[in-house]
């Protein structure tokens, strides 16, 4: 068995053991959820460590068949585009359960839901198969819906949980119809993601032009409607901003790469002269998520949809980083997939720390937080900081070399002004002014009796998660040494020309992208 | 001729008849075992089929080709034993509410099955004309069974009145079928109807046939029926209807479309999109608004109807190889047979200790039993296609079907865009019911709910059901394959 | 024009103004008597079976038709003490759309009739000898060829039976 | 002009038709059936001519399963009408409107 | 090379001493402070250490590590040692000991003090990561990190509200500034395809055509980063409000260092600027200077004036580098250092003197009360002012040559009246703060602070003194004009004489502006310039509008459009177009629901519709 199986499969097993468990032995069931998302995180360290880069080929693979007459098998793998992916997952996971404590009622089904969550996204990220990877997503995607439903806070809850499922279940849906014309069209018979590469570029059998102009845009904004893609993003605040922490941790950090990483691990390679035809499509959308939502974020008045329109934002950097197509832009995407993780987890973990404490997330009611709280205070203050690109988290590594490679490809130039503007100054100024609302400024009489995060496992998740940003914001070789060698080919199978095979399809392709 | 190949069938029946038999002499309170003796019959019989004892599972063909036993017959035959097994154990359930005798409840759920047996295996028009009145006489019945409530009658009435209707225009259409080819048999037709294709009587004829079968499986236009009967009839009929009943008019459309008459099919590729197209729409958009929450099954069922014929469609837009469409419908019918009858063991449960069926009697329902609650939720969860259930694989076998030919026809993705505009659609009612069971502040009543032994097992057969489908496709989905060679021409 | 033709002709005439009193009468909406000019349209379709040299069926349609099932429904229609049906207003819309989606279901019909000229008489020709004695083949084809679906049909009846025992039993228990 | 297939299909349709107006028309439940009736005699009419003239009785076999099951079916039927009036004290469609929407 | 490892420690202790108290010792003031002090006194130490070990031109000018490297975008971690690099490193360690020192008394009673010395580590060391940076990217790591050890430390007092505006009004700023920093280090990137300093310079000598399409905006996009972080006209108006953090604060970032890092930044790249570039940072340079001064005229708040003071001579130093002279910008920056650094703390010790009091029409007298802080202070002011044989006097003179040798006469001549200016409101401050009457009751009760406080004072009064002379410029022309001949302290000296003309305005200019201070400000109870300039002080007084006006625009502009994307979200994303669908499916639902009437004859009538319907449309063509 893989260790990937096991990563995702522990919190799997422990949800299914949990079904077993007494709603009342609380304790029990946390240690559970505790425990197993803890094995799963420990293993993926593990796994991360031991992970070879530039190997050719996956890592930790095992295949094993499922449905035969279409081409299905569990097949589990990573490379340098996922490896860090399913770390950043384990770990989100395990912070996601340190922080459900904020639940109180019905926590068995939490914490059941929680796990399977968990353990969907992270078997969704280690699939090569595309039907499992779909399916796997799905699995995760499903108790986001309940959790928001049951768990959520406000009165929005359910217009909220209703556009998010709606919203998110289009996506879903147009993915999985570009990922079925995908395995029809290619010819491969098979769902196994390797072999039809394989199939497509080895053994030279692309894709229609005229098949690829019909898939890319299925999965391009199938994915994207999952990734909160301009103009889809609404769902995304508002579904955040009355989630429970844990689910939007998990959602906002984890679940949402997934559309991401479907695009880049899929499309790219698979749909070359479409994904050239779309590069500019891709990039102004991406600005329109930049900066039109990082002016909607100015205008938020509760911090968790603030945070929650900043993480739509942020998607802007990696979709910039798909679009530039090249080694440098592909690479900087996947690290700020990872870094973004990290960042969403932890935001929306202290804002539900501070909902929980305070009662109240309006920024006009909060205000001098870091004097009762210096530690989440503190905490707060490095997260926005990270969410406006400062060195030394991962996500400024991730933004800079986005905006390297988005530079690099003369036509995306214009677009990367106004991303690098987005970057530096409007998240700035909705980072500083809900610092200044929320953190600085005197503190309201009725906050007087709030307690910070004082013992080491309240802790735990938020200096977890801060240390993964720092770690990978100081070493970001850590990641993109095993990340480049894997994004090479693909970059190479999504820019090469191939004259040869289809002339006129080249014509076509190469009229349209100039 | 050989008609050991009937073994089923004449089980079946001579099972019917056994339970009116013993209903003469078993006393009234001990009753219930005689459901319960009936469904270890049924599963014996099931077990039988697969075991390959009896000559019921070869191939083969019987009464000068009226009767065929193929791969497809014996999928559709165990199909409808499985269906009637957990019919039973809702019926077993829900005796004490039927007025009139429980028995002869039984042995009309039996003989309503033998007529689906008989429609799996038909392989000419007069054999479908008899098996489906076999089927609806027996559900008029069934339907109005608890006399005592209007609903029922009234739903038997309108049930009795529109199925009457549809039989004319089937039979009609048999008459003209037969009046310009002389053939009944399929197979004879298939042969002889190339010729025939350019004659509007016989195009006409079999037109009112498929709308007699449209009528079935409630189709739109002819969906208008499905709504009003499935709230009023008993809840284990309207289980047996949604399931057993449409079912069985998928079967013998499938016969008809494409072993009878491919060349035809073919030629109608755009009217069973349209048709699929807005079926779909149809039922979801009806259900939106719906409170009755057997009567929203209702509406479901239309646009279930709906994304089964998109695997018709998907036949008919290659007729030589049915595989994928006719193995996505067989096993989204089986996904569909497990998921209905969990929600309607799990409906009637509930629905027994109120008076109301508004979706509100939901309330509470994880407080009052949470294996209820949870089945309900899992049951619609998979009807909304959601995986690792079982709907969630059909729907993709469904969609990939349909998927496959939009490179030939433009239309298949419209259809395949309508039909995910169904599912989102869907998401919106089906979560609505889970959310009744969740979320709702204002439970009237709390009690818990006694579940009986029967409801007990057939709901978790029914997950069972569910769960296998949709976690270990393979089994099933090679039957399926298997038995959808047989439409391929 | 021979004498056939002409007793088509009465015939036809006869089935369809029956017909329409049945559904449409003038002068009486009482079910009584739609069931009486049933009745009628049934004896005028025995006629048209007999020009179809189709005497047994002729025979089974008054016997079974006109004898037992529409003794059944006026016996029913006794029972109930229907009133007559009260005159309503037709809404003009109904009233047409109605009229209308059943014309253009006849026009297809006739249509499609009237398109398959080359079915219809060649053999008539020499029709008329083979149906002469067609009772007995009618008996051999019905417990040779057809004996499954008439086996079926048996037990069709008697779940009928069953059926109308149930929903008509006294006691509910 | 000789009367011929097309003839009795014709007055077999025009039947059908007539029937089908009928169910449509009728409020009374009663002569709704009695409709349908007139539509199933239609069908059997143009089984018949079809019989006569195509030479072969396999329509006729198909009339007498027609007649058996229209038989059963009033049977059935009217027995569910008497039911239904014994609970409404009505055979009227309007009646009959407890479900819907 | 000797002590290779040094400069790494240089860098990292104040960095771990600022993880160390964030991490351990929070919760103990005295122990952290010394932490703090420790780490940067070391790093002076060593400096001092490595510098005499290797002189300022080491061997090996450059170690690296690998950091981050994808493609053709290779960003190392390395350290540039040099002259330019390490005589800042002596500046910064020396001078922000010195601070960090001072500030251990001023500070002393604040309950968060702790808190202060992390922040003031972080911030040494986001400073020594700029000055050793090796490359582009390095550089705009640690150009945000200071940018954001100044936001904290601006904010230090959080729950004062305009301590929080005016940290986020810093940050904000800077980042417009780092906006085009990082296009222009993009553009660099592009055209000659390196991010290293050293590997720059080699291209670009290679193949001197590289720059040439393109290369004006690129200077003046990287320029951008320098108008952010040196507060040059039009972003300078955030340094007056950093006023709001500690008044260490202001003297190490706001005065000495972190201001400077722009000037910095300039000299280091200035192979890539091309002469249409050094142009507009001339005139920017230029016209800050004059801006200042003038705003610097009508403040009244003591760390006001010295804030717009620091901003004049930041202009100058731009205008010096734009004028292609990068030995006088960095000669006037380190004095510049000395004596701003002096001034800012003197501030603070008669701020700290006053309890809290900070406006100079309510001192007064302090002379009597205050000795040493009086005597340092007023050093301080004679050096800015540049009076011979103070540091001021030798690099305003340098860059007042430089103009003129560059023939760029208006510039010159704003200098000379800069120069004027400087003495005239450095001398109101004086003589109305320092001599005198005292005006208020906190003035009469003044104090001389502790000597953790005034011994630093004294260490920077000494470099003010004598900066100009100890060779300083000798490093710099190493660095810069590796042919100019070497000095000696005494031709230093001397070394003004040498362009008369600058020498005798610059001079003419503090006498100038002297004599206006004394007349009208020698006994003044009140400010009579009002008066007598009419609105022209109104205007001065209010920083010549330009809060109002970026408030007008800038701001207006981006809230306005932040308005409209979340009115077109609020109303038209979410309200209209999702409201649509769902509206529309709903309705659509709700009446096609209105066809199941319950009515068996409707019923049947649209069954018989349907069958039309589907017969019409199969066979009725």
């Amino acid at each position: 068995m893989s260790i990937l199986t096991y990563i995702s499969g522990w919190p799997l097993l422990a949800a299914l053991l949990l079904i077993f468990v007494p709603s009342n032995f609380r304790v029990i069931i946390r240690l559970v959820a505790l425990v197993a998302t803890f094995i799963s995180m420990a293993l993926a360290i593990c796994m991360f460590w031991h992970f070879k880069a530039g190997q050719t080929g996956f890592q930790f693979e095992q295949q094993i068949p499922w449905v035969t007459s279409l081409g299905i098998s569990y097949h589990v793998g990573v490379d340098g585009i996922n490896v860090g992916l399913i770390l950043m997952g384990a770990i989100v996971g395990f912070a996601a359960a340190c922080c459900s404590w904020e639940i109180e009622r019905r926590e068995k089904e939490f914490y059941i839901l929680l796990l399977l969550m968990t353990g969907g996204i992270l078997g969704a990220f280690a699939s090569l198969d595309l039907f499992f990877f779909y399916f796997l997503h799905e699995l995760a995607l499903v108790p986001t819906f309940i959790m928001i439903g049951v768990w959520g806070r406000g009165e929005r809850k359910n217009y909220a949980t209703f556009q998010i499922t709606l919203y998110l279940s289009i996506g879903a849906l147009l993915a999985l119809v570009g990922l079925i014309a995908l395995y029809l069209q290619c010819g491969a018979n098979t769902f196994d993601l390797p072999a039809i590469i394989k199939y497509v570029h080895d053994d030279n059998h692309p894709l229609a032009v005229k098949a690829q102009h019909f898939i890319f845009p299925l999965l391009l904004f199938g994915f994207g409607i999952l990734v909160s893609l301009w103009p889809f993003h609404s769902w995304a605040p508002l579904g955040y901003g009355v989630a429970p922490a844990p689910t939007a941790m998990l959602h906002a950090g984890v679940l949402k790469k997934f559309g991401l990483y479907g695009l880049i691990r899929i499309a790219l390679p698979l749909l070359p002269e479409a994904a050239q035809c779309y590069v500019q499509v891709i990039a102004w959308l991406a600005i329109g998520n930049i900066i039109y939502v990082g002016f909607v974020a100015m205008r938020q008045r509760d911090l968790n949809l603030l945070i929650g329109n900043s993480s739509v934002a942020h998607m802007g950097f990696i979709f910039l980083g798909i679009a530039s197509l090249n080694l440098i832009g592909i690479t900087g995407a996947v690290l700020i997939m990872v870094a973004h993780g990290f960042l969403a987890a932890l935001t929306f973990a202290l804002s539900g720390y501070i909902y929980k404490h305070a009662g109240t997330l309006e920024i006009s009611e909060l205000g001098g937080l870091c004097r009762k709280l210096p530690f989440i205070g503190t905490a707060l203050l490095m997260a926005a900081m990270a969410g406006c690109g400062l060195p030394g988290f991962a996500n400024f590594v991730g933004e800079a070399t986005v905006f390297f490679g988005a530079w690099s490809r003369p036509a995306l130039q214009t677009a990367t002004v106004f991303a690098v503007w987005g970057a530096l100054v409007i998240g700035a100024v909705y980072m500083t002014r809900a610092i200044r609302n929320v953190l600085h400024g005197p503190l309201p009489q009725k906050f007087n009796q709030l307690a910070d995060a004082n013992n080491v496992w309240r802790k735990l998740p938020y200096a977890l998660l801060l240390a993964s940003l720092f770690l990978f914001g100081c070493f970001p070789k850590l990641l993109t040494d095993k990340i480049q060698p894997d994004v090479k080919p693909i970059v190479s199978m999504a820019t090469q020309a191939r004259a040869s095979v289809m002339p006129v399809a080249l014509n076509t392709t190469s009229a349209i992208s100039n | 001729m050989n008609a050991s190949l009937m073994s089923l069938e004449i089980s079946v029946l001579a099972l019917g008849m056994l339970v009116l038999l013993a209903d003469l002499i078993m006393p009234p309170e001990r009753r219930k075992f005689l459901g319960y003796a009936a469904i270890a019959a049924l599963t014996t019989l099931l077990i039988a089929s697969f075991s390959g004892y009896g000559s019921c599972s070869l191939a083969g063909t019987a009464f000068n080709g009226m009767f065929v036993n193929d791969a497809l017959s014996l999928f559709f035959k165990r199909f409808f034993i499985i269906a009637a097994i957990l019919v039973l154990f809702i019926a077993i359930e829900f005796a004490e509410r039927l007025a009139v005798g429980i028995s002869e409840y039984y042995s009309l759920v039996i003989f309503a099955l033998a007529g689906m047996l008989f429609a799996a295996s038909a392989n000419n028009f007069a054999m479908l004309f008899v098996a489906i009145e076999l089927i609806t006489i027996t559900f008029y019945v069934l339907v109005s069974f608890q006399r005592n409530r209007l609903a029922s009658l009234e739903a038997g009435v309108k049930y009795l009145i529109l199925g009457a209707l549809s039989s004319s225009f089937m039979i009609y259409g048999i008459a003209l079928i037969w009046g310009t080819t002389g053939k009944l048999n399929f197979n004879e037709l298939a042969a002889v109807a190339p010729q025939y294709t350019g004659e509007k009587i016989f195009l006409l004829g079999i037109l009112l046939v498929v709308v007699g079968l449209g009528f079935k499986i409630a189709a739109f236009p002819f969906q208008i029926w499905a709504p009003d009967v499935y709230q009023g009839a008993p809840t284990p009929t309207t289980a047996f209807l949604a399931v057993g009943s449409k079912a069985a008019g998928f079967v013998l459309l499938l016969r008809v479309l494409f072993v009878a008459l491919p060349v035809v099919a073919a030629h109608w590729v755009n009217l069973l999109i349209v048709i699929s197209a807005i079926t779909i729409l149809y039922g979801n958009l009806c259900a939106i608004p719906q409170r009755n929450i057997k009567r929203l099954m209702g509406y479901s069922s239309i646009a279930h109807a709906g994304y089964l014929l998109l695997g018709v469609a998907a036949i008919a837009g290659n007729v030589h190889d049915a595989t994928a469409g006719g193995a996505a419908i067989l096993y989204y019918l089986a996904g569909y047979l497990f998921t209905v009858m969990a929600s309607f063991t799990v409906i009637a449960l509930v629905v027994k200790t109120s008076q109301t069926e508004d979706i509100s009697v939901l309330a509470g329902l994880h407080q009052r039993s949470p294996l209820l609650a949870a089945t309900l939720t899992i049951a619609m969860v998979s009807l909304a296609g959601i995986p690792p259930l079982a709907g969630f694989f059909g729907k993709f076998l469904l969609l990939k079907s349909v998927i496959a030919l939009g490179v030939v026809n433009q239309g298949y993705y419209c259809l395949v865009f309508t039909a995910l505009a169904g599912v989102v659609i869907s998401l919106y009612y089906y979560f609505g019911v889970v959310r009744a069971i969740y979320f709702s502040k204002d439970a009237a009543d709390l009690s818990p709910i006694a579940i009986s032994g029967s409801a007990r097992l057939c709901i978790w057969l029914s997950l069972a059901g569910i769960f296998w489908l949709g976690i270990f496709p393979d089994t099933i989905l090679n039957l399926a394959s298997e038995a959808a060679k047989v439409l391929s021409s | 024009m021979g004498l056939p033709d002409i007793l088509f002709y009465i015939f036809a005439a006869l089935t369809l103004l029956c017909g329409l009193l049945v559904v449409a009468n003038p002068f009486s909406r009482s079910p009584v008597t739609s069931a009486m000019f049933l009745v009628l349209t049934i004896i005028s379709l025995a006629g048209l079976f007999v020009l179809l040299n189709a005497f047994f069926l002729a025979a089974v349609q008054v016997i079974v038709y006109a004898g037992a099932v529409m003794v059944l429904f006026v016996f029913v229609i006794m029972l109930l003490d229907l009133k007559e049906e009260e005159r309503r207003h037709i809404k003009a819309f109904g009233f047409v759309t109605g009229v209308v989606s059943v014309g253009i279901i006849l026009s297809v019909f006739l249509k499609s009739i009237g398109s398959t000229a080359k079915l219809a008489l060649p053999a008539a020709a020499n029709a008329s000898t083979a149906g002469e004695s067609d009772t007995h083949a009618l008996g051999m084809l019905l417990f040779t060829k057809y004996t499954l679906p008439f086996e079926v049909i048996s037990v069709l009846l008697l779940v009928a039976m069953i059926g109308v025992i149930t929903l008509s039993k006294k006691d509910l228990k | 002009m000789q009367v011929g297939l097309q003839h009795y299909l014709v007055i077999s349709a025009l039947l059908f038709a007539t029937g089908l107006l009928g169910v449509i028309m009728r409020r009374n439940l009663l002569v709704m059936y009695m409709s349908l009736e007139l539509m199933l005699n239609a069908a059997n009419l143009a089984l018949v001519s079809f019989s006569r003239y195509n030479n072969n009785l396999d329509g006729q076999v198909l009339v007498f399963f027609i007649i058996t099951v229209a038989a059963a079916e009033v049977a059935v039927g009217l027995a569910l009408i008497v039911a239904l009036f014994r609970k409404r004290q009505s055979a009227h469609v309007e009646d009959l409107t407890s479900m819907k929407l | 090379m000797k002590y290779e490892i040094l400069p790494w420690l240089i860098l990292f202790l104040p960095l771990f001493s600022a993880a160390v108290i964030a991490l351990f010792t929070l919760g103990n003031r005295t122990v952290s402070a010394l932490i703090s002090i420790g780490a940067i006194v070391t790093g002076f130490v060593l400096t001092l250490a490595f510098i005499s070990g290797n002189g300022f031109h080491p061997a090996v000018s450059e170690t690296s590590t690998a950091w981050l490297s994808i493609g053709s975008l290779q960003a190392e971690f390395g350290l540039k040692l040099d002259g330019l690099s390490l005589m800042m490193l002596l500046i910064v360690t020396g001078v922000g000991g010195a601070i960090h020192i001072y500030s251990f008394g001023y500070m002393h009673e604040d309950r968060s003090m702790a808190r202060f010395f992390c922040f003031l580590s972080l911030f040494t060391f986001s400073m020594l990561g700029i000055v050793l940076a090796s490359n582009f990217v390095q550089m705009f790591i640690f150009w945000e990190l200071v940018g954001v050890s100044s936001y904290l430390l601006i904010g230090f007092w959080f729950e004062k509200p305009s301590a929080g505006d005016a940290a986020k009004k810093a940050f904000i700023t800077n980042r417009l500034g780092d906006f085009g920093f990082l296009l222009g280090i993009l553009m660099v990137w592009q055209l000659l395809g390196s991010l290293n300093f050293t590997a720059l310079a080699d291209n670009l000598h290679a193949n001197p055509a590289a720059l040439q399409v393109g290369g004006t905006i690129a200077g003046l996009l990287i320029f951008c980063g320098a108008v952010g972080k040196s507060a040059q006209f039009p972003l300078h108006v955030w340094l007056a409000d950093a006023m709001e953090g500690p008044t260490p604060v202001s003297a190490l970032i706001h005065a000495a260092t972190m201001v400077a890092a722009g000037v910095y930044m300039l000299c280091r790249v200035f192979f890539l600027l091309n002469a249409d570039a050094l142009h507009v940072i001339s005139y920017v340079g230029g016209f800050t200077a004059l801006l200042a001064a003038l705003i610097a005229v009508q403040q009244n708040d003591i760390k006001r004036i010295l804030a717009y003071s620091t901003l004049s001579q930041l202009g100058y130093m731009v205008m010096s580098v734009g004028l292609a002279g990068q030995t006088p910008a960095m000669f006037h920056l380190t004095t510049h250092a000395f004596f701003k650094a002096l001034l800012f703390l003197g501030a603070g010790s008669v701020i700290h003197g006053l309890h809290e009091e900070q406006d100079i029409w309510k001192m007064g007298g302090l002379k009597k009360h205050m000795p040493v802080t009086f005597w340092t202070f007023f050093f301080g002011t004679l050096a800015l002012c540049g009076v011979p044989i103070f540091a001021g006097f030798y690099s305003k003179d340098a860059i007042l040559a430089q103009a003129l040798e560059q023939h760029n006469y208006i510039l010159f001549g704003v200098a000379v009246f800069v120069a004027a200016l400087t003495t005239f409101y450095m001398f109101r401050l004086f003589f109305v703060a320092f001599l005198g009457e005292a005006r208020t009751e906190k003035a009469k009760h003044a104090h001389e602070s502790p000597f953790v406080m005034t011994g630093p004072l004294m260490v920077l009064s000494v470099l003010a003194v004598v900066g100009g002379f100890i060779g300083i410029t000798t490093v710099y022309n190493s660095q810069f004009a590796p042919d100019a001949e070497k000095l000696t302290v005494v031709q230093q000296l001397l070394e003004p004489l040498k362009n008369i003309v600058p020498m005798l305005l610059g001079i003419g200019a503090v006498a100038v502006g002297l004599f206006c201070a004394y007349t009208l400000y020698g006994k003044a109870a009140t400010d009579p310039l009002p008066a007598k300039l009419g609105a022209l002080a109104t205007a001065m007084k209010n920083r010549f509008y330009f809060d109002e006006i970026y408030e007008a625009t800038f701001i207006r502009l981006h809230d306005a459009l932040a308005a409209l994307a979340d009115w077109i979200d609020r109303w038209l994303v979410e309200g209209f177009a999702i409201g649509f669908i769902r509206g529309g499916t709903d309705l659509s639902g709700r009446s096609l629901r209105l066809l199941q009437t319950g009515n068996l004859q409707t019923y049947a009538f649209l069954f018989t519709l349907g069958v039309a319907l589907v017969l019409y449309l199969m066979l009725g063509k």
